[in-house]
């Protein structure tokens, strides 16, 4: 287990947030794919902290703070889908084509 | 010398005057006063130049040039400036007195023939106009000044030939005189901007006193070709005739002066005698030291003129408007004096018989050209038509004008003792003596084609039965203010010869002329002899067609049954309707064309298109902008991988 | 004192525009009654100042703004963060420019007194208009200089939306677009001229005074020249002026045409050739290949026009195609020539557009085609067109013709065949220009008048006195270009660097 | 030196939600106190901004990480200017609209929201580490969010919302990412280490960390091609939360993006340079190519400030004096001239849709709106004498200085492309004849004063030089 593994292992989970982000129409996924990427980069900070960084309290205090941020936006973007939801009357995001060119 | 300049202004100052006080306030008001006061002018100004004239002549100082005053017009660099002045010279003084004696004439011929003319106040004042700016090209001391006064005696011509403006046919004929001049004008400017570049002068001395030699070494780029120095000069002597060529309505670009009687007749005669044809002659005479020098452009000038000359008087022949008539004889007389002038080159050698002839020949046309046309002016008035086949037998209606035609047409047909017939003689003789006998038998077999068609008017106008209605009622009666004038103007016709001889052979003398290899040739004593014995025939050709008891005037007159020469002939060998097909529709049409074309389509169009393609590239952006979220998100990822690999960051 | 009054030609517009702010605009008469005597106040100053600079003559400029001979002069730090200063001061050139903006402004005031649509926003424009281009003629600091010379693309898309005739946005569109597109090149080589001078500093003066790496100067003044050349409708940048002109209201065409275009001739001389000399010696000569556009074709397709704006916009093209001629020349009589041309077709076009909208009020068209002997019903305003038209053909008397015999004479000068070629061919098209110039004439006020114009009336006091003024300063330059040409002489001297 | 009173205006935006939503609970949703507090308060804290001397001093707090260097107080300034003029705007919407009834409610709590994006964008200004420079981007973003959905019954608000919010984690996510990597290469998050870390060397996780970090931040400044959200969001918002966002968001995005280049990443600013180039002249150039042919009022402001972004990023080419200071100074001109344009368009929308045929026949209606119109899209335009144009001087300038004389002639000659769909905007409203099925308009007291108040300000704000001298004075450094 080195900083290289889990650097690949962050990247990865990227990249299936990423891809997730794509191939989902559901709002609830996006968002969890969301999730996912955020994840990635907390893996990068605690595994940085663990093994290179010089000042490791920072990475870990990062991850922390960054679990916190993501759960009041988390907070803030149910809200919007569910006010969105009493108009749609469902998640596809399919259907968010109102405003366009 | 003369000792007081001040005269010499006023010769200026008047005609100004009465163009600017007409033009502004009493051409409006009244047309009494205006023609009061525009015949006070030019009388002033003719008393004026007469006075500069017996001055000069009676002073020791003639025949020197002088300048009387030269003030500072625009300065190009140090001793190269154009200025405005008076030049003194036999040739500028005769000038001077031709030009006001006519134009004074003139004014007072128009009193009688303007009368009841709604705007009169406007033709005086723009006839003086006329006058002053003539009078300012006679009086030029360079080129530029020339120049200057060139083109304002066009515009004052287009404005007079145009006078009647809502006559259609009128303001074409102007356009097309104004226009044709132009054109000549700007190769005249063309010559002036490219001698004045060699010589670094406009002044007429420097010109006049050019030799060749010192221009041979260097070469100038006249942007098609490298030539040296001196073949510049002869190619600007070239265009600088250019000038005169279209002024004096050289062929081809004779067309304009025909149709310019469209105008008030009193024009008609002031153009044709004093004020604007004779300008061309005029310049070639002025720098005919000059031309002189540059290379064979006087044998150029010659042969335009010769053509001219009898192109010209063979058209007169046919004519049946009477001031078409006149206008080709003006045509054919201004030949004369162009291919006298030019016949003064032989090989190298300088005769400067030509010149005097030339210079004299102005002087006596001058009053017989002026009478004649004032006398058509009368008819006209009289009878309502510009055409021969409605005159005739108007001898006994108007004596005066019959007994002083006759004058003038004997003059013009150069009948000894008549003034035409000494410069006539002259010019021959000029031909002669430089051994150009192809132009000299021109002149001679023109000298009896003159007489013949000048004849044929006579006849026709003044013999026969009467053949028009106004005629035979007898309206017909003599105007004083029209006939004054023709009256005055017989004296000179008949005397200026006899007269002027003296005072040419003096002062016009050749030998004053600063021109290399000047030579002197005796004259030839037959000559005239022939040139009288073939004007009597033709004379006698005249009378026995159109005056003698069996004469089948209706006959001569009729159109039916013409050859096809004739026709040609008559039709002015189509001259008009080619330069209209060929100059107005496809030259400058076809050009006009081209040219709207280019702006119209090629650059509009790549304005178009540059518009268009970036309007694409918009529409690419906002197709982009489809709503569709899963795309939005994509372009994240996307752009991350577009700047990884043109993002040239070193990774 | 005199400075001082110098500064007050571009303030006084201002302070007029703030002044009439408060009145209602209902209150017409009192509006345009203010802005046509502040309009005459600034001629009469500009007049007095012109006059004052020939009587103190060139030993009494400003010693501080050598090489060049400023009077007025006045430096003021402005804008710390580039060096930018309020410079302003006058030699020759400037002051009749100078003087033909405030006669055109005048003018223009008084030929749009009855205009449709809310005057007090148009007039407060025109004063802007006025006070950019005065601005423009009297900054010697480059921002400055920039600020003024765009700032009348602002006023002028207004004023020809608000109150133009016909295709008035496509016209305003292509005018405002195409003169952005110019000043924004020259924008782009002014950064440039800052940071290679090496001073850091937008002072021509200072600026004139150091010479720029050639490589610099190889790129930036093409780029300037042709940014400059784009409002004096340079070919190919000329596409704007037809359709502005013919969609532009009379004051504005007058303005555009008289002054406006002059602006960019102005700026090559004053900006481009001086500050870079030698890549104006290198360039020109090929600058004036471009010409054959203006000076030969231009007339011919003003003859294929019917419309008389249009007519007169092409004819502005040929005409200061020759002032383009006279800068490429890079001789002193062509200069000189060049200066002359820009006053005098001020001057020229000013009258040709002020009797054209005066004819234009009254018969409701500018088709030449659909009028014909309105001379006798208009015989005023008819003499008007004629003359300027004989101004426009450069009839000697006239300023055209003064400004036009120096271009050629100095454009001969300059020995590059193509210069010789473009010069000998912008001799011989002065017949095209009359032929266009006459046949206009002829249609419009000559010939059979029809029935429909029999009831028009001429001229009113107003508009005669346009138009006579105008004239004036035609016969003026015309009949005395002497003491004309030794000042503009004495301005462009130190601008002969080459 | 340490000052710690230079830490008051902070401490009272922070405090200041909290007051005014507080105050909710005393009175009722249409009592005027708590609009009355707000307002006293930004005011008080825009003035007491101005106290603060130009000088280059630092102070430091808490966790040692708060510094307020000048950039850092010219920056809230601009915030502060946002939100006065934002608030001053959506007023309007919370008294009844054109059809009576408010466009919108709960001012309170919309000025709170309003006062905690603001408070990120000081934390951006003031952050000396990745942590703090996160959150205050986050503070920053967050209640934008919430703000784009402010109107729960409105269709387009919730869905511009979802595409924000969406679209914005994402954007955050990258971020994070790129902060991760950097934490990783400098193995601190203190920019002075990071510095240093860069300083001493570069290596391929230095650059993907830019990479991201670009990309992160380019979905806030709307650089291409991460704008896409901008022009749905900016429509489907209510207006003066499309002023906002034009506004603080773009000034605390650009914020962040200058403490980044001229702080840590400084010495490799060479290397980023071109890349930047690209991102400006690519950025300014779609964006003008997408406002050509918009129809929709804010819509075309998206795009209009997409365009803006991108020549806002031509300044970060110079360097750090020119560089901030024209940005600081383009900021100034562009809230001011934006919000103008904003009030405008509340007015249009009050009583029409918010299209460009609504603007017919403006000049003969009101001539006073028409002319603001006009200046304030000039302005845009950057025209000169107004302010836009040596707003966007200062932007070349700084560019040139560098010698990037390609990317500003490319920006220069965009300014044509720009100007001709300004005035498309003006032709509908000079040009246009009215047609009288348009509702007619109405202006309160307010609206005029500010109205007449901006434009004034546009005016005479460039050619008046003390404002760009006192910023160019601030930075000694």
């Amino acid at each position: 287990m080195t900083l290289m593994n889990c650097l690949i292992l962050a990247f990865l989970l990227f990249g299936i947030g990423v891809w997730g982000l794509m191939r989902r129409r559901h709002l609830i996924g996006m968002l969890i794919s969301i999730e996912l990427m955020l994840n990635a980069a907390n893996i990068n900070f605690i595994s940085f902290a663990y093994f290179s960084a010089s000042d490791s309290t920072a990475g870990a205090l990062f991850s922390i703070f960054v679990i916190a941020v993501t759960a009041c936006e988390m907070a803030i973007a149910l809200a919007i889908i569910v006010s969105m939801y009493r108009r749609y009357k469902s998640l596809d995001v399919e259907q968010l084509r109102d405003l366009h060119d | 010398m003369i000792n007081d300049v001040s005269i010499s202004y006023l010769i200026f100052l008047m005609p100004l005057l009465v163009f600017a006080i007409n033009g502004l306030f009493l051409g409006r008001k009244s047309d009494k006063a205006a023609a009061a006061f525009a015949v006070a002018g030019n009388g002033i100004a003719m008393v004026s130049a007469l006075i500069v004239a017996v001055h000069y002549f009676s002073s020791t100082f003639a025949p020197q040039k002088a300048v009387l005053f030269d003030f500072p017009f625009l300065s190009f660099a140090e001793n190269f400036a154009a200025k405005i002045g008076l030049l003194i010279d036999p040739l500028s003084v005769m000038m001077l007195v031709v030009v006001t004696v006519i134009s004074f004439l003139v004014n007072i011929y128009s009193i009688g023939y303007m009368r009841g003319d709604r705007s009169a106040g406007r033709f005086f004042s723009i006839l003086s106009l006329f006058s002053f700016s003539m009078l300012g090209l006679v009086a030029a001391t360079n080129l530029f000044q020339m120049f200057i006064f060139w083109e304002l005696v066009g515009v004052s011509s287009y404005l007079l030939i145009g006078f009647w403006y809502h006559k259609p046919s009128a303001v074409s004929a102007s356009k097309q005189a104004f226009i044709l001049t132009r054109f000549a004008d700007s190769f005249f400017l063309l010559g002036i901007v490219i001698v004045s570049y060699v010589v670094q002068s406009f002044d007429f001395f420097t010109l006049n006193g050019l030799t060749l030699a010192a221009f041979k070494k260097e070469t100038i780029d006249l942007g098609l070709m490298v030539v040296s120095k001196a073949d510049a000069l002869i190619i600007g002597s070239i265009l600088i005739f250019t000038g005169g060529w279209g002024k004096s309505a050289m062929f081809p670009m004779h067309i304009w002066l025909p149709n310019a009687m469209e105008g008030p007749t009193p024009v008609s005669s002031i153009i044709h005698s004093a004020t604007m044809v004779v300008a061309g002659v005029y310049l070639v005479a002025r720098l005919f030291p000059f031309f002189a020098v540059c290379g064979n452009s006087l044998t150029l000038i010659m042969w335009v003129g010769a053509f001219t000359m009898i192109f010209a008087a063979v058209i007169a022949c046919t004519q049946k408007d009477i001031k078409r008539i006149l206008a080709y004889s003006t045509l054919s007389q201004l030949g004369y004096m162009m291919f006298a002038l030019g016949a003064c080159k032989t090989g190298d050698a300088v005769i400067a018989t030509g010149w005097t002839a030339s210079t004299f020949h102005i002087f006596t046309h001058a009053f017989f050209k002026c009478a004649l046309f004032l006398i058509a002016g009368s008819l006209i008035h009289q009878v309502h038509t510009n055409d021969l086949d409605a005159m005739g037998g108007l001898r006994k209606k108007m004596p005066l004008t019959y007994w002083s035609s006759l004058i003038c047409v004997l003059a013009i047909a150069g009948i000894p003792p008549f003034s035409g017939f000494f410069s006539k003689d002259e010019i021959i003789l000029a031909a002669f003596q430089g051994h150009h006998y192809v132009v000299f038998g021109l002149a001679i077999l023109t000298s009896g084609l003159t007489t013949f068609y000048m004849f044929r008017l006579f006849f026709l106008a003044f013999h026969g039965a009467p053949r028009s209605e106004s005629v035979k009622q007898g309206h017909v009666h003599e105007d004083f203010f029209m006939t004054l004038p023709i009256v005055i103007l017989a004296v000179p016709a008949l005397l200026s010869g006899l007269l002027g001889k003296g005072i040419f052979e003096h002062y016009f003398v050749p030998g004053r002329l600063r021109v290399p290899q000047l030579v002197l040739l005796p004259h030839a004593e037959w000559i005239p002899y022939v040139a009288v014995a073939v004007a009597a025939v033709a004379l006698l050709i005249a009378w026995f067609f159109y005056a003698s008891p069996k004469a089948k005037v209706e006959r001569a007159l009729d159109e039916s049954n013409r050859s096809a020469l004739y026709k040609v002939v008559y039709h002015k060998f189509y001259f008009d309707e080619m330069y209209y097909a060929v100059v107005r529709q496809f030259v400058i049409g076809g050009i006009a064309r081209v040219a709207r074309f280019i702006q119209d389509y090629i650059i509009e169009g790549i304005l178009a298109f540059c518009i268009w393609f970036i309007h694409k590239l918009g529409d690419l952006v906002r197709y982009a902008q489809g709503g569709n979220l899963s795309f939005y998100l994509g372009t994240l990822i996307i752009g991350v991988l577009l700047w990884r690999f043109l993002g040239q960051l070193p990774f | 004192m005199d400075t001082l009054l110098f500064n007050l030609i571009w303030i006084l517009p201002l302070i007029t525009v703030l002044a009439c702010a408060p009145i209602s605009a209902q209150k017409e008469t009192l509006l345009k009654t203010i802005h046509a005597t502040s309009g005459t106040i600034v001629l009469l100053l500009v007049g007095y100042l012109t006059y004052r600079l020939y009587t103190l003559g060139v030993d009494s400029a400003a010693k501080e703004s050598a090489p060049l001979l400023l009077h007025y002069y006045m430096d003021i730090p402005w804008l710390h963060m580039f060096n930018a200063h309020y410079i302003v001061g006058a030699d020759g050139l400037n002051m009749f420019l100078l003087f033909l903006t405030a006669v055109i402004v005048w003018g223009g005031i008084l030929v749009s007194w009855n205009i449709k649509g809310n005057q007090k926003v148009f007039f407060a424009l025109i004063q802007l208009l006025a006070t950019s281009v005065y601005g423009v003629f009297m900054s010697m600091d480059l921002v400055l200089f920039f600020v003024f010379y765009e700032m009348e693309a602002l006023c002028m898309y207004l004023m020809i939306a608000g109150y133009g005739s016909g295709r008035k946005d496509y016209g305003g569109k292509k005018l405002t677009l195409t003169l952005a597109f110019g000043s924004s090149m020259i924008l782009a080589t002014l950064f440039g001229l800052y940071f290679e001078s090496g001073i850091y500093s937008f002072s021509l003066v200072e600026l004139s005074k150091v010479t720029l790496p050639m490589d610099f100067q190889m790129w930036a003044f093409p780029l300037m020249f042709m940014g400059f050349a784009v409002s004096s409708s340079l070919f190919p940048f000329h596409f704007w002026s037809p359709d502005g002109h013919s969609a532009a209201p009379t004051a504005v065409s007058m303005l555009a045409a008289g002054v406006m275009m002059k602006m960019g001739a102005y700026g090559c001389l004053r900006v481009a050739m001086f500050l870079m000399p030698e890549a104006a010696k290198i360039w020109l000569p090929y600058v004036v290949a471009l010409l054959i556009f203006n000076v030969v074709l231009g007339p011919f397709i003003a003859l294929r026009h019917k419309d008389l704006k249009y007519i007169t916009a092409y004819s502005s093209i040929s005409h200061l195609g020759l002032i383009f001629l006279g800068l490429a020349a890079l001789t002193p009589v062509g200069l000189r020539g060049a200066s002359l041309q820009m006053i005098s077709h001020g001057f020229l076009t000013g009258l040709f557009f002020a009797t054209i909208g005066m004819i234009y009020e009254r018969t409701h068209t500018r088709d030449i085609t659909e009028m014909g002997g309105i001379m006798r019903k208009l015989p005023f305003l008819g003499v008007g067109f004629v003359i300027a038209g004989f101004a426009g053909l450069g009839l000697p008397g006239f300023s055209g013709f003064i400004a036009e015999s120096n271009i050629f004479i100095g454009a001969f000068q300059q020995d590059s065949t193509l210069t010789r070629i473009v010069t000998v061919l912008a001799i011989l098209s002065i017949t095209t220009t009359a032929v266009y110039i006459l046949q206009t004439a002829n249609r419009m006020l000559h010939g059979n008048m029809p029935a429909k114009y029999e009831t028009l009336t001429d001229a009113t006091f107003r508009e005669k006195l346009v138009v006579v003024v105008l004239v004036l300063c035609l016969l003026l330059i015309g009949v005395f270009p002497g003491w004309i040409a030794d000042m503009l002489d004495q301005s462009i001297a130190p601008m002969m660097r080459w | 030196m340490y000052i710690p009173n230079f830490i008051i205006p902070d401490l009272l935006l922070l405090l200041f939600p909290f007051i005014v939503i507080g105050s909710r609970l005393f009175c009722t949703d249409r009592s005027k106190v708590p609009w009355r507090i707000a307002n006293i308060g930004f005011i008080a804290i825009f003035v007491l901004l101005n106290f603060i001397p130009l000088s280059g001093g630092v102070g430091r707090f808490f966790i040692t990480n708060w510094h307020i260097d000048d950039f850092g107080v010219l920056m809230r300034e601009v915030l502060m200017v946002s939100a006065i003029l934002g608030i001053w705007l959506a007023k309007d919407y919370f008294e009844h609209g054109g059809d009576g009834k408010p466009a919108m409610h709960q001012i309170a709590e919309f000025i709170g929201t309003v006062a905690f994006a603001t408070f990120g964008g000081f934390t951006v200004v003031s952050a000396c580490d990745l942590l703090t420079f996160f959150l205050g981007l986050e503070i920053a973003t967050i209640p934008m969010y919430a703000l784009a959905a402010w109107n729960k019954r409105d269709q387009y608000g919730s869905e511009a919302a979802t595409k924000y919010i969406l679209m914005g984690s994402v954007a955050t996510a990258f971020e994070l990412f790129g902060f991760s990597y950097l934490y990783g290469f400098a193995g601190s998050i203190h920019f002075d280490s990071i510095q240093h870390a860069v300083a001493s060397g570069s290596s391929p996780l230095l650059w993907i960390a830019v990479l991201f970090l670009f990309a992160g931040i380019g979905f806030k400044l709307t650089l291409f091609p991460f704008y896409t959200w901008a022009p749905d969001v900016y429509e489907g918002a209510p207006t003066p939360v499309t002023a906002i966002l034009s506004v603080t968001s773009k000034a605390t995005a650009i914020a962040f993006l200058v403490v980044l280049v001229y702080g840590p990443l400084s010495p490799i600013k060479e290397q980023v340079a071109p890349f930047i180039a690209l991102l400006a002249g690519t950025t300014l150039f779609v964006g003008n190519l997408g406002a050509l042919k918009q129809s929709r009022l804010r819509r075309f402001m998206a795009y209009s400030s997409i365009a803006q972004a991108g020549y806002i990023m031509v300044a970060l080419l110079g360097d750090a004096v020119m560089g901030k200071t024209a940005i600081i100074y383009y900021l100034f001109v562009y809230a001011i001239s934006n919000y103008l344009a904003f009030f405008i368009f509340g007015i249009i929308g009050h009583h029409r849709e918010e299209t460009f045929d609504s603007l017919r026949g403006l000049s003969k209606q009101k001539p006073t709106l028409a002319i603001a119109l006009a200046v304030a899209m000039f302005s845009l335009a950057g025209i000169p004498p107004l302010a836009g144009f040596f707003g966007k001087f200062h932007l070349f300038f700084s560019g040139a200085s560098t010698g990037h004389y390609g990317i500003v002639a490319f920006a220069v000659l965009n300014n044509v492309l720009a100007l001709y769909y300004y005035l498309q905007l003006i032709k509908s409203a000079w040009i246009d004849d009215t047609d009288e099925h348009l509702n007619p308009l109405r202006m309160t007291k307010r609206q005029r004063n500010v109205i007449v108040l901006l434009t004034v300000a546009v005016i005479v704000l460039g050619v008046l030089p003390f404002l760009s001298d006192n910023i160019f004075a601030g930075f000694t450094f």
